[in-house]
């Protein structure tokens, strides 16, 4: 049994510091670091630097509560539940964060190359666009802490005379890598059930790895079908257990997103003072996940309960 | 007033222009409906795959999401981001793209970033996503907008994909190796690219608007010299879009007013 | 049921041809494309170029029987059974093949960078050494066919003044890829078991793939666990259903590597009169692999057969 | 007569270089051992990963082979060459590899590939594999030498894997972040490298031979001033190795005649 087992706020205490560069798993309305997210809220983390492809539920509390300086992602939003984001949109449009626009193969192959080490990362998507030609980023903030000296670079072709050209982009490696995942060996081995995003990269790419997980289950069991894992114990600074941990996004297998949270939550987030009330009602006074899901109630969770056959809830309100 | 929705003619005319054994990447909403309807109807071996890394899934009920769980089921591979952006570009494949985007250009272009600019701010879109990959690596684009003057522009606030860039080789000069937009579907017709200039020119035009219309609701002259009027849904065609794709018209909205 | 079901013989007449570069799955006593390579062999195959990471005995048999011009590789043995491969070795010493020598590193990133259409990739793993400075291809090779224009190049890291020399390396696209995997669904669906090593990489690099199997399962079956699967089937062009056949290499669940199969070779591979007796005895007689495990022996496959707490065979006789 | 044979005690003198929490990269052979005795006596924590995938195999049965299907058995990952080999460099860890080659010069670079040269090929061996990969980007390498002059050269005939390069400060000059060798074992004892001029000395050596013996077997002027006598196996390593390791001494061949 590992000793990295330990809850939200022991996590977030031990190995989230103000500044830090976050790279955020799950996607849009899936597998979203929830649980720590709001921890980190609760513990009012300043400064952050989020690193995204495609964010999120996680990222709009994050940005909503302040927590949040800089973001370089590829997408803002929670899918039809916000098409832009709300809180990252007010956030952007009124300057309380910077911004760098990527593509969502462009962070992930930055993460990729983090994960490998690889000195940079060569595409041709991009080529000719406001991605490659602009940057959100103030120049003063230029090869400070973790900000690139250059948000990428367009090169010829080296290999090829005639290959046109190619965009050079710096590699990710995040502070802390937050992820939420089904299963954890209780000696750390981490396994995802369906897609895993680009969650394993950043895991690898990050300085730290932070997993909360519905399930911690005996090492002898997840290593019966290591194929299934993804990432070794060495690489997890900290498992938490967090049964929904992903609530309100969905967690494959486990439980659907839910429609009736991300629907309220569409209604409070564009306005401030709302917002402010769905922190208060829905984060801050949770220190522990069951005192959460008490609050979500036992209903709602059912109803979004996945069943085994499909792995989401079939049949679920939607709308 | 017509049988059929402007959301129900614009999935079935995107889906006519997929051919079978295409591999479309397909976003949510109505490209998610015209990919289903082509696969029902003309291109059963087309293949469906998403971002997210949900290679053809079964889709028994309609993701709301690229992530959405719906997308992880009864897949060939269950896979990640590197897989599927991957595929995109694949030079073994016909791989087709469905994009939106907030405003587009006259030859395609695409911004689905932001009004203004970084420094100055007006209006904030979700950003690329996977779009600029997809525009930038896949064998073809069709693209999917609202007909509105404020939406087809003589100049992209921000240039998030690339179409045809400035027309005629360009596209090939920056050094793609493939792909741009081979149609914009709107809920006015259907645009398409010249051949050699690569501008947008008007292809098709529904029966409840006109060209007039269409050139109205455009930004930037538009060529409407070879429009014609657009082929009806066909009964069999409606029928599948409503019993089998989206029965629960998630993504169609209400049915047409003669129909209820 | 798809129409890409066919013998290893229907396979090889139509997708591998004089000249091709093939990439060889496995790795040197694993999982190596037996069946199909023997096939290759008895349809006399010339002038393949292969592209590898370490193999590997259907390297040994196809160097062996002269079907090989050009080998990019970097390792060629069997391991115990052969630390350098015999024929490989008298072939490259008789410069019979011309040999490009890289690290199992850089072929996996090449093979990484031609299934992600990637321009290029870079590392710095091998700075200074001769795999970087030398060339075991002759400069008329160059830029005909497959040959790349250049082997790699070396060039200053263009993001990071400071950051030295990397190594920049072109990406592999092989004509063929050929893998053998433990399961296949009848919709080409493929699923290996323990390590994948780069053969997926090389399956999405390639123009051509054909994958020979332990057992063909129904769609509706291989597709209720997607997460175990590698590879969709418009990406596979021919499913050879081939039982044992990575015999004398082994297929992690199905069967151990067979070390008196693989003593008996090493005895017989350094002599050429002896080797060619090898082929006449084990790989020209055999058009049907139900004839050459025959002769093989079912007290030898029984031996091998994999134990499923282990994937081996346990206690097997391994000196 | 010594109760233990050479293969024991370098597979020994090895093992006590490794530190709990070192992630081992293991080849077969006396690497295997070196790694798995190591973390049976003093390092319980290290993990053993193959450049094939196979990360923290439960290793039941030895390997023979870095594929051999022993290595994918109540590992906490199995995976491919992408993943293990891009472990090899991961700044967060203390990789340690283990390496052998055909011939070592006295920096501690290694030949695995040839002797002579392509025009004029004299001997042909296996290839870096992963060698020169984990001497490019491991944070340490260990050598497993046998100790004959022909192996020792002032200048190897094929430069595979990058050890201290020319000594001194040329392997940072070079690119690399970090490595190089730390240590070579031998059938006749430890050699290590200078701090300062990265060049090849002798530290230990063991008790059937001497640093005279020593200096005979290597091919370029070597430093004995520092050389100790080895630290004998005890009873305990030797039980260890014996009863665990390798009970049916498939890579330690035969016990000593004392023992027998």
């Amino acid at each position: 049994m590992t000793d990295k087992i330990m809850t939200a706020g022991e996590a977030v205490d031990k190995f989230v510091e103000n500044g830090d560069q976050i790279a955020l798993g799950g996607f849009t309305v899936n597998r979203n670091p929830m649980h720590i997210a709001r921890e980190i809220i609760r513990q009012r983390r300043k400064d952050l630097y989020l690193a995204v492809h495609s964010q999120g539920q996680a990222m709009e509390l994050l940005i909503g509560a302040g927590c949040v300086r800089r973001v370089e992602l590829a997408y803002g939003g929670v899918a039809r539940f916000a098409p832009t984001g709300y809180r990252f949109k007010k956030a952007f449009l009124e300057k309380r964060i910077e911004v760098e626009d990527y593509t969502n193969y462009q962070m992930t192959l930055r993460f990729m190359a983090g994960a490998m080490g690889l000195p940079f990362v060569a595409t041709r998507s991009g080529l000719c666009s406001d991605i490659v030609r602009l940057s959100g980023f103030s120049p003063e903030s230029r090869g400070h802490g973790k900000v690139p000296a250059q948000k990428l670079k367009v090169i010829d072709d080296p290999l090829e005379p005639q290959g046109g050209q190619v965009v050079i982009l710096p590699p990710l490696n995040p502070d802390v890598a937050l992820m939420h995942v089904q299963y954890a060996g209780d000696d750390g081995t981490c396994r995802i059930n369906g897609l895993t995003f680009a969650d394993i990269e950043q895991a690898k790419a990050a300085r730290k790895v932070i997993v909360s997980c519905e399930q911690i289950v005996p090492k002898e069991f997840i290593r019966r079908e290591p194929d299934q894992n993804c990432l070794a114990p060495f690489m997890v600074d900290a498992i938490v257990p967090a049964p929904f941990g992903a609530h309100p996004t969905a967690c494959h297998a486990f439980y659907d997103y839910d429609p009736m949270h991300l629907n309220m939550f569409k209604k409070l987030a564009p306005d401030d003072d709302q917002f402010q009330a769905y922190l208060e009602q829905w984060v801050y006074p949770f220190e522990s996940q069951e005192d959460y899901l008490a609050a979500v109630g036992i209903g709602n969770l059912l109803k979004i309960r996945a069943n085994p056959a499909w792995g989401y809830a079939p049949g679920l309100d939607r709308r | 007033m017509e049988n059929y929705t402007a959301s129900e003619i614009m999935a079935l005319s995107a889906g006519r222009l997929v051919q079978n054994g295409d591999i479309l990447f397909a976003g949510t909403g109505l490209s998610m409906l015209a990919a289903t309807v082509a696969k029902r109807i003309h291109a059963p071996e087309a293949v469906v795959f998403f971002e997210t890394g949900g290679i053809d899934p079964s889709l028994e009920e309609l993701p709301l999401a690229v992530a959405d769980p719906r997308v992880m089921v009864g897949t060939a591979v269950n896979s990640g981001l590197a897989d599927a952006l991957s595929l995109l570009g694949h030079p073994r494949f016909r791989t087709i793209a469905f994009l939106g985007a907030a405003q587009i250009d006259r030859f395609g272009n695409l911004n689905s970033t932001m009004l203004g600019s970084y420094d100055k701010p007006v209006q904030r879109f979700p950003g690329s996503g996977g779009a600029c990959d997809a525009a930038s690596l896949a064998y073809g684009v069709i693209v999917f907008m609202q007909h509105q003057r404020r939406r087809f522009v003589e100049k992209l606030d921000y240039f998030t994909s690339p179409g045809w860039l400035s027309g005629g080789m360009s596209r090939w000069e920056a050094g793609f190796k493939r792909g741009g937009p081979m149609a914009v579907v709107t809920n006015l017709g259907v645009l398409a690219f010249d051949n050699d200039t690569r501008e947008m020119y008007l292809d098709a035009y529904y029966p409840f608007t006109s060209p007039e219309k269409i050139a109205a609701e455009t930004g930037f002259p538009i060529d409407l010299s070879r429009a014609r009027p657009c082929a009806l849904p066909t009964e069999a065609e409606l029928k599948t879009l409503r019993q089998e794709v989206d029965p629960q018209r998630l993504i169609l909205g209400p049915l047409p007013v003669e129909v209820l």
